[in-house]
This record gives C-alpha cells, sequence and structure tokens, in this order.
C-alpha cells in the first residue's frame, strides 16, 4: 500500500490518498493535505470536517451529501445548507476532498 | 440440472439416425453395380456384320459424357436442323434418339434404367420421346 | 500467414490425394474412408458426452423479448423468451434452421461528431444461411450414392436442385451457391479488419477445405467426368463392409474423398463441433421460467454464511439504541 | 500515492476512438494497464473478512502483483474445476467460430476500438489459455492452433479485459450459439479471485455486505438515519408522514431493494417513491437491515461468494416470518434473483406464492421465487386503478427509458416498467429500436465497474447509451432518463453529465410518488426533489 511522509511519519493511505487509519489523523495532518490542494483551512471548513469525524464515529460511513447540508445548515444558518455553499468551501466535491482532510476513507456512491 | 443426459442422449441419438442412416439402410444388401445387357437383336445383328460391338463413340466416353452427346445431338437437330454426326472414327451417323440410339439399344429397361435407378437419375428424355418397345434376344 | 499455413495445407492435401491415390487405391478409397469416419462418429459423440459430464447449474437463458408476465394484458414473446419446452422447442428451430440470432445482427457505424447508428446488417445471416442449407442438401444429395434402391424423398432433393435445367448434366444450384457462400465467408474473413485481427488458422482451414471440396465435386460432375456407376459401387463397398475398388476411377475421385475424409476427422476435434454446441447452449436451450419453476444444480453445497444471530451480536446495543427489535436483549 | 488520473473531454475521446486494429496480432501485441481504465486492487483486509485466498494489498499499476508461488497451478486447477461444474463455460470455450457477429455490439468495444474488447476478442484471451492446456491440438500445435501459454503477462491481461466487460450479455443476444460473455467473463472473475486478484471497489462492497448486510457498509441505526432524512423530505414535500418499520416480525412483506437506493442521489428519491408508495396502500411490510441489499457484488467474484450475501433474504423472510418479497428497482439483483437464488438457496417452501393485497392478482410466475419484482406490483396497481395519479406533476419532464441489461436479457421484464411510465408521465419517448428493450446498451459501468478512478473506462462504455440518449433529447427534447436498476441511477448520472448534459437521471418510483395523489397531502409545490412542480414555479 501507498505511504505519505508526515512529520517524520510514515502513514499509509489508499491509492486516492485517504487515510487507512481515522487514528492516524491529526489536525496538522488536515492542514497539510488540504494545503496540498491549495486550501486554507478556515473556521467553515472546520465546520464540516469536524461534523464528518463525529457522524463518522457514529455510523461508520460518510453521510450522504443531503444530510451533510441539511446538518450544516442547522449548525451554521439556514443561508449555508445548501450544496452551493459546500462546493465553494470544497472545490473538489464536499463528500471527496472533506472527507480526505477528515480522515476518512474514500466515500463510495452507488454500489 | 440432472436432466442433462436427456438433452445429450438425444443430441447422440439424432446425431447416430442422420449419419448411421447409410449404413443400416444397406444393411443385408449386396453390393451390385448395375451389369448392362448389349444383347439386343440390332446389335447382336451389328456384331455379326461388324465382327465387334461399338456404340458411335468408344464405349468409357459414352459412359462419361452421352448425356452431354444427346444434349449435342438435340440442339443440332432442334435448333440449326443438323441431322449427321461425324464420330471420332470419321463415320456419319443420322441424328436421331429414336432411330439411332435406341434402335440398337432398345432394352431401355436393361440399359438406360439399370444406371439411372442405380444412380437415381431422371433425364427427362422420355418425357417427349416414345419409350421404344421392348425387342430381346 | 494465418491465411498461408491453412492454404498450404489443403492444397498439400489435393496433392498427396492425386500423388498417394495412384500408389495405393485401397489406402485412399478404403482405409482413410473408414478411419476418418470412425473419428468422426466417435469424436463427435465423445465431445458431446464430454459437455454432457458437465452439468447446468443454472437456467442462464439470454431473454429477448418480454416475458410470460403476472398479467394477461402484457403480451409475452414466446419464442424469444419462451417460458415452456415448446417454446423452447420453437427457439431452438428457428435458431437451428434460421439463424435467428444472426438474423438480429446490426452494423455499427461512427459518424464524425460523436454520432453512431445501428443499421440492419444481413449479408452474414444470408451468407451462412446459403453456406448452411447447400452443405445440407448437397450432403443429403450424395445419399444417391449412399443407397442402394434410393429412397424417393432423396430423389425429390436431387430433382428441385436441378430444376433450372441448365446444361448437361443438369446444374446443381446449391453447388453454385456452396462455393459463393464460401467464398463470400471467405473474403468477409480477409477483407473486414476485425475479423481478419480474430482470425485463427483453424478458421481458414475449413473453410479452403470446404471450398477444395467443392471445387473436386465440381470438376467430376461438369468437366472431368468419373464413371459414377464405379463410384457407387466403390461406396456402397464402404457401406455395406464389403470394400471393392472398381476399375477406371480417376484420382479427381480419390483427391475429394481424402478431402472430405479429412473434414471428417478434423471435425471433432475443431470449432466445427459448434453444429452439436448449438444444441447445449444454455442460454438458448432452456425456458425463462426461473421463478415458476425450481431449477436444481447437482453440485450445489453449503457455504459458510454470517447468520442474523452473529449479525445482531455485532450491532445489538446499536441497534437497541436506535430502537430496533433484537432478538436477545 | 497514486497518480493523477485525467479523463480526457468528450470530444477528444470520441476522436481517439479507432477501430483499426493493430499491425500486430492480438497475441503479439502486449496489453498496457493504463491509468483511467482500471479499478484499483482489492484489498487484503476486506478479501480476508470473507475468507478469500491469498489475500494481500496489490496495485495493478505495479509490475509485482505478489502472486503466490504456485499461481499458474491454482488458476488452472480452477479452470479445471469450472469447466467440470459449468456445460456453459466448457461449450462457450469449444464451438465459437470467430464470425464476428458479436464485435460490434459490445458497448466498450465501440467506444474503445480496442479488438481486445470485443466479445469474441475477449473470450479468445481466455480460450487460448484453454486451449493450450485442455485440448489436444493446443497442446501439440500452439500458437497455430490460438493457443498461448499462461504467463504473467497474461494473466495481467485476463485480468486487464475480465474487468472491462460488465457482463451485459448483449453479444450473447447476437451469437448464433447464444455464446455469453457474461459466463465467460465470470468465470475468468472466479479464476482470478482465487489469486486474489480483486479489484477494491468490488471487495469492498462485498465485505461490507457480508459483515453489515449491505454494500455500502450502513450499519443499522445508520440506515434508519437514512430513511428518517427521508421521510423529512417526503412530510416536506406531501405533507404526509409516512411511518415505515424494520426488522418488523409478522409483517406481510419483506422488502429489498439495493443499498444504493438509501445512500445516493436520485437513487434516494426513488426510495421515498417506494415509501410514499407503500404508505398511500397501508401496505403491511417491513425493511430489512440484515438484508439490506438487493444488489450482489459477490456475483463478481465468485459463485459462492453470490450464494453466500444472497442467503440472507431467504434467510431474513424466514426469522421474519414474512409471506413474500418484494424487491426494489435494481438491475442485476433482478438477473441474480431471477435466474440464481431459489437455486442457491430455495426451496422457500416457508413463504406463500405472492398475493397482491391490494388488487388480489396472485403473481404465479414468481410462485417458487416467492418475490416480485417492484414495477409489477406497480403495473398491476394501476392496471387496478388503485392508484389516484395526476401525471401533469411530471409535465415538466420528457421522459425516455432505459433497459437494465439484466432485467432485459436475464428475465423480460421490459412492458411492465414501461406501462408504469406511461401511467404517470404524459411525455414519453422511445429512445431508438436498435438501443433499446433486448437491445439496450449497457450503462457501462455495471459488475462493479462504478469507481471512480477508471472514468475513462466508464465513459467510453457509456458511450453508445448515451448517444441514443442525445438523440432522443435533440429529437424530442428529452430531459429524463428512466430507469429500473440503482447502479444505472448512480452511473448514467455521471455519464449524462459527460455526454449529455442537461439530462437528469430517475427511477421509476420517484415518477409514481410525484405523480401519486395521497390521501390528506397538501397541495404540492415542489417534486421529491424539491423543486417547483411544473406550474408552481413562480410560487
Amino acid at each position: 500500500m501507498a505511504m505519505m511522509d508526515f512529520q517524520g511519519k510514515q502513514i499509509e493511505v489508499d491509492d486516492d490518498g485517504y487515510l487507512l487509519n481515522l487514528d492516524d489523523w491529526t489536525k496538522d495532518l488536515a492542514e497539510h493535505l488540504a494545503k496540498q490542494d491549495g486550501i486554507d483551512l478556515s473556521e467553515a471548513h472546520w465546520e464540516v470536517i469536524n461534523f464528518l469525524r463525529e457522524y463518522y464515529k457514529q455510523y461508520q460511513i460518510a453521510p450522504m451529501i443531503k444530510i451533510l447540508v441539511k446538518e450544516i445548515g442547522k449548525a451554521m444558518g439556514p443561508e449555508k445548507g445548501n450544496t452551493k455553499y459546500l462546493y465553494e468551501l470544497y472545490p473538489g466535491g464536499p463528500a471527496k476532498q472533506a472527507c480526505k482532510y477528515a480522515g476518512l476513507p474514500k466515500p463510495t456512491g452507488c454500489v | 440440472m440432472n436432466n442433462a443426459w436427456k438433452i445429450v442422449i438425444g443430441v447422440v441419438i439424432g446425431f447416430v439416425a442422420v449419419f448411421g442412416f447409410p449404413f443400416y439402410y444397406n444393411l443385408g444388401k449386396a453390393n451390385v453395380a448395375p451389369k448392362l445387357k448389349y444383347d439386343t437383336p440390332a446389335i447382336l445383328e451389328y456384331e455379326k456384320e461388324h465382327g465387334k460391338k461399338e456404340c458411335v463413340e468408344p464405349k468409357e466416353f459414352m459412359a462419361k459424357e452421352h448425356m452431354q452427346l444427346l444434349n449435342t445431338w438435340r440442339d443440332e437437330v432442334v435448333r440449326y436442323g443438323q441431322r449427321i454426326y461425324v464420330n471420332s472414327r470419321g463415320e456419319s451417323f443420322h441424328i436421331s434418339l429414336q432411330n439411332t440410339c435406341l434402335n440398337c439399344h432398345s432394352n431401355k429397361k436393361e440399359f438406360c434404367d439399370k444406371c439411372h435407378n442405380y444412380l437415381a437419375v431422371n433425364p427427362y428424355c422420355f418425357s417427349c420421346h416414345i419409350v421404344p418397345k421392348e425387342k430381346q434376344s | 500467414m494465418k491465411i498461408l499455413i491453412p492454404f498450404f495445407a489443403v492444397i498439400a492435401l489435393v496433392v498427396i490425394a492425386l500423388v498417394g491415390a495412384q500408389a495405393s487405391h485401397a489406402l485412399f478409397g478404403i482405409w482413410i474412408p473408414y478411419a476418418a469416419v470412425l473419428i468422426f462418429v466417435f469424436g463427435f459423440i465423445f465431445k458431446v458426452l464430454k459437455w454432457g459430464r458437465s452439468p447446468v447449474p443454472f437456467r442462464i437463458p439470454t431473454t429477448a423479448g418480454q416475458m410470460k408476465s403476472f398479467a394477461p394484458w402484457i403480451k409475452q414473446n414466446k419464442l424469444d423468451n419462451p417460458s415452456s419446452s415448446l417454446g423452447v422447442l420453437g427457439r431452438m428451430l428457428l435458431e437451428v434452421l434460421a439463424f435467428r440470432s444472426l438474423f438480429r445482427n446490426t452494423k455499427t457505424q461512427l459518424y464524425p461528431g460523436t454520432k453512431l447508428t445501428y443499421g440492419s446488417e444481413k449479408f452474414l445471416w444470408l451468407g451462412g444461411l446459403a453456406f448452411h442449407w447447400s452443405f445440407l442438401i448437397i450432403f443429403v444429395r450424395h445419399f444417391r450414392f449412399f443407397m442402394q434402391d434410393v429412397p424417393y424423398p432423396i430423389q425429390i432433393v436431387e430433382h428441385l436442385d436441378s430444376f433450372l435445367q441448365i446444361g448437361a448434366p443438369l446444374l446443381y444450384i446449391t453447388d453454385v451457391v456452396l462455393l459463393g457462400a464460401v467464398t463470400f465467408l471467405f473474403l468477409r474473413r480477409v477483407m473486414m479488419p476485425q475479423i481478419k485481427y480474430i482470425s485463427l488458422p483453424a478458421d481458414y482451414f475449413p473453410l479452403l477445405l470446404i471450398f477444395g471440396i467443392g471445387a473436386t465435386g465440381v470438376l467430376m460432375r461438369y468437366f472431368a467426368k468419373v464413371p459414377v456407376v464405379s463410384v457407387k459401387e466403390l461406396v456402397m463397398g464402404l457401406l455395406t463392409f464389403s470394400p471393392v475398388i472398381p476399375q477406371g476411377i480417376s484420382s479427381l475421385f480419390y483427391a475429394h474423398l481424402f478431402l472430405v475424409s479429412t473434414l471428417l476427422a478434423y471435425f471433432p476435434l475443431s470449432k466445427l463441433m459448434h453444429m452439436g454446441g448449438v444444441f447445449l447452449s444454455p442460454t438458448r436451450n432452456m425456458a425463462n421460467n426461473n421463478r415458476e419453476v425450481r431449477h436444481i444444480n447437482p453440485w450445489n453445497y453449503p457455504v459458510h454464511v454470517h447468520t442474523y444471530e452473529e449479525y445482531e451480536d455485532d450491532f445489538r446495543e446499536k441497534m437497541k439504541k436506535a430502537g430496533l427489535p433484537v432478538e436477545k436483549e | 500515492m497514486a497518480t493523477k488520473v485525467t479523463t480526457p473531454k468528450p470530444d477528444q475521446l470520441v476522436t481517439s476512438i479507432d477501430f483499426t486494429p493493430p499491425k500486430t496480432g492480438w497475441m503479439d501485441t502486449p496489453t498496457i494497464i493504463k491509468p483511467g481504465t482500471f479499478c484499483w486492487g482489492a484489498k487484503g483486509k476486506n478479501l480476508a473478512t470473507v475468507e478469500f485466498p491469498n489475500a494481500r494489498d496489490w496495485n495493478p499499476s505495479d509490475q509485482d502483483w505478489k502472486l503466490p508461488e504456485n499461481w499458474q497451478e491454482i488458476f488452472l486447477k480452477g479452470m479445471e474445476d469450472l469447466l467440470g461444474k459449468y456445460r456453459s463455460f466448457k461449450v462457450f470455450m469449444d464451438i465459437c467460430v470467430r464470425c464476428g457477429a458479436c464485435a460490434d455490439k459490445c458497448h466498450f468495444f465501440i467506444g474503445s476500438g480496442d479488438p481486445k474488447n470485443m466479445p469474441v476478442g475477449r473470450a479468445e484471451l481466455l480460450r487460448s489459455v484453454y486451449r493450450k492446456y485442455f485440448t489436444a491440438s493446443g497442446k501439440m500445435l500452439g500458437k497455430v492452433a490460438g493457443a498461448r501459454e499462461l504467463t504473467v503477462d497474461v494473466l495481467k491481461e485476463l485480468w486487464y479485459y475480465a474487468y472491462q466487460c460488465t457482463e451485459c450479455r448483449r453479444c450473447s443476444l447476437y451469437c448464433p450459439y447464444g455464446i455469453d460473455t457474461a459466463e465467460i467473463t465470470i468465470m475468468c472473475r472466479e479464476m482470478l479471485n482465487l489469486l486474489g486478484l480483486n479489484t477494491d471497489w468490488i471487495s469492498g462492497p462485498v465485505a461490507n455486505c457480508y459483515m453489515k448486510g449491505n454494500h455500502l457498509g450502513l450499519e443499522p441505526h445508520a440506515i434508519m438515519n437514512s430513511i428518517e432524512g427521508m421521510i423529512d423530505d417526503i412530510e416536506t414535500v406531501t405533507g404526509v408522514r409516512v411511518n415505515p418499520s424494520f426488522n418488523r416480525k409478522g409483517a406481510e412483506i419483506l422488502f429489498v431493494t439495493p443499498s444504493g437506493d438509501l445512500f445516493a442521489d436520485p437513487g434516494t428519491f426513488t426510495c421515498m417513491g417506494y415509501l410514499a408508495l407503500f404508505h398511500e396502500l397501508g401496505l403491511d411490510y417491513t425493511w430489512s437491515t440484515y438484508a439490506s441489499e438487493g444488489g450482489n457484488f459477490g456475483f463478481f467474484t465468485s459463485n459462492e461468494m453470490a450464494k453466500r450475501l444472497n442467503s440472507k433474504i431467504y434467510a431474513e423472510a424466514k426469522r421474519l416470518g414474512v409471506k413474500y418479497i418484494i424487491g426494489g428497482e435494481c438491475g442485476h439483483m433482478w438477473r441474480v434473483l431471477h435466474q440464481y437464488m431459489d437455486t442457491w438457496n430455495g426451496p422457500a417452501d416457508f413463504l406463500e406464492v405472492p398475493v397482491s393485497p391490494i388488487t388480489g392478482t396472485r403473481f404465479d410466475t414468481a410462485k417458487v421465487l416467492k418475490m416480485i419484482h417492484i414495477t409489477e406490483f406497480t403495473a398491476d396497481l394501476i392496471k387496478h386503478g388503485k392508484l389516484k395519479l395526476d401525471p401533469s406533476r411530471n409535465d415538466d419532464l420528457v421522459v425516455t427509458y432505459h433497459d437494465s441489461c439484466n432485467t432485459s436479457r436475464g428475465m423480460g421484464l421490459l412492458d411492465e416498467p414501461r406501462y408504469v411510465i406511461k401511467s404517470v408521465c404524459n411525455n414519453f419517448y422511445e429512445m431508438p429500436e436498435n438501443t433499446i428493450r433486448e437491445q439496450t446498451f449497457c450503462c457501462g459501468s455495471g459488475t462493479g465497474l462504478n469507481a471512480s478512478e477508471n472514468m475513462e473506462l466508464r465513459m467510453r462504455g457509456g458511450f453508445p447509451r448515451a448517444n441514443a440518449v442525445k438523440h432522443v433529447k435533440e429529437k424530442h427534447g428529452v430531459n429524463m432518463l428512466a430507469n429500473i436498476c440503482a447502479i444505472d441511477r448512480a452511473t448514467l448520472s455521471a455519464s449524462m453529465d459527460y455526454w449529455v448534459p442537461g439530462v437528469r437521471v430517475t427511477g421509476v418510483h420517484e415518477m409514481v410518488a410525484n405523480a401519486l395523489i395521497m390521501k390528506g397531502e397538501k397541495e404540492r409545490e415542489t417534486n421529491l426533489r424539491g423543486e417547483p412542480l411544473p406550474g408552481k414555479e413562480g410560487n
């Protein structure tokens, strides 16, 4: 499996660069991963990442985008509870990009 | 599936039925090639006169090519009115199935039909021509 | 190379027969044909039984139309999606006698500007049908050499085949059709890039061989005639197991016979077995009644599954929290 | 970390299609495993979860596939085993005449021009190995007889092309002997599976399904959470709060649908459609979290695995004591249920012949399987006038219908879904006849190929289907592609965005629920997607 070198530590990632072990995740790592894509993590970004990690802890799966939108709306106000807002934060797709920074496995679509 | 053998046996039986047919159809039959008879009165008379039996062309040629010869004869007469045939020996013959060929071979049953039946050939000569009355020695 | 090898192989076969028959009539007129028929019959049966040894574990017809519905107001396509044995019989007959599936053939074309079309393409169907049917009729016609007292039906076939009454001996329509169809099938293999790409020597060889058989047959009938009475005598000798070699049969006949023998012997080892295989194809010879009639897999065996109990053990707490009923508290 | 894979633009992709085969013969043309056309290798832990042999992590783009020492022996032994088990396999190895009728019937060939993607080409890859080791002529004559050694390169090639086939069976329709490439690919994948050569996208869902009951790995409370979200949405749209039950013993009917419907748009809207319809009927049914998957990715690994995953449906029906089962909209799910389930895990004599509690119709065609397709159920309801429908609510849609491969060529469910669509939509147009019904084209990503790393392959495979959609879009203004398959809903969405932007994808029951006039509903302003209904745009 592929390895990523971060702060002198070897971290296992999958073929698309998602962490294999949720426990390897740190805030620094999230910022590092985001920076690779040219994104500086703001409060708004963290809101999403934190929600994803919380949700994952409970359900062992990343939430579907609909739920994410709803929850962000609840937390950040209804004007931010839409897909457009999330795509502004994560141009590569909120599911894919945010999950990566949150240390979650790559989300699956329909199988 | 458990009834697989049914299909397989079906195929095998069907196969054997078709390809084995010639074998068991002929079972017990003797393989006898037809023997032609050249003993009509006209032929015997010819033999007496010439000391041998011979047709308008050699026997081997006639066996393989008579249908073509007859076809040519028909066309010569019907289309071009040509009634004379000169053979490979230079002899002349009157072109006529009825009066030349069947004059000698007046035994259709023992001559024409023998091979034709053996090989299931149905020439259409006699759709027009009259079958000669059998004359045998 | 893929074409040259089979081409020279067929030429070599003809030469072997022409030369060899001079040396030994008995070898080419008796022993090789006998051996070929034996290989053919036992090889064919062996192969079919070999297929038959493997079961058909699942009922997997390729359905090609509306299935039998629960509702009478939805019309079933009984031939292309049969649900009964009778329907399957109909489907198989259509397939074997009329090449139903090939009749569907389309030709895909890609036009500039991302446009794809699928036109009807019937030439393969027509060529295949012409080839197989003329081959069958010629085979049946040959029964006049295989039987003493030729049965009437065979005479009818022979009569119909020559009903145009062209020339003497009468021209058989199937002789022309067969040679034409073989040529067509050969040319399409050579000229269509994709078909050429996937063709093997084993695809060219039978076509060339059959062309050789047809050509020698045509030569014997119309051009370099052989004494047919003697030929039949030879064949009948084989069939009644009292072989004879009559005099005066030319090498051309032995070449024809040798090519036929080669075809017979080659048959069970090759793709020509599609003749038997078509009847055993599970996507065609089964009814689409899976939900109505149980199908048994003879090698079905118990498998290790993840049971509900194990599942509940894994998730009991989460299930209870979510308000789902559980078997064990 | 893997290299970034970029997918070419549609026009680049089309111009790259070249139907001219290479100059060198196929045995002499090396196969290059190209990024964008393959899925990541299976993860060892997923394979180990379901006790598959040779479980390890591996990467198809690596030179070394970490094969076991005796890999050749394993593969050939597996082949021998399968030849003995399946007559189809044996016959199909022997009787192909390479007439080429199948060549241009494959969506992957049409979209790639790669001659090894012609169904006959794909089969020959394996046949050549069969000839080498299982036929006399191949053993003696070698290459002249079309035989070749099983080398590592050949093995890689087999893997590469076994995962460029969606087992859609379109080729088998045109084959004069009914040779089914799906059958050949199934066998090939099963042999490869013996060597651990699976893909991540398949083995992951298989492991999930085995342990958690569904491909996505939704745990029981996650399923409920997902459906609760839908219940809220249905209430927002209709004013009616539906109340489904889960794992409920004594229900009359067990409902099983692919888990994609629970989790990804637009499948979720189809799922909301089921929920709304069943609620309106007052149907005595239950969901199961244990048997929460209709689809079967095990089918893409081995027959045994497929059976293991499938066993949950009957087991759960028995545990809950239901009378029969209704299955949701899915493609390969129905091939498996229709042609395999009863043989594997039957007889289901603890169930009863399905009878619609609303119309009293007895589904005798399913009297052994005891499972019916939801479009059969709904078509029957509509025919009997049991549903109050307002098709004009779907008037903003101009609909065409994509037949799923498996329901068309592995079942023959063609007119039922059409009847339902025509009853709930006013604007329906068929695609050209050579691309629908039994001649339908694959979405391009079935059999576990709907990953993201192989997007180029998927778009190539999706080209013929998309092209037919484009035709009706230009001709009739079609803007909605209906289907009865969860894989379709996911993959065609991507394919439409790529090839025919402006056409969206829907399940049939989403449209049913939109047209359905429910008891006690409020005046609807939007459809299930929350978009304004036609005529309500200004509100």
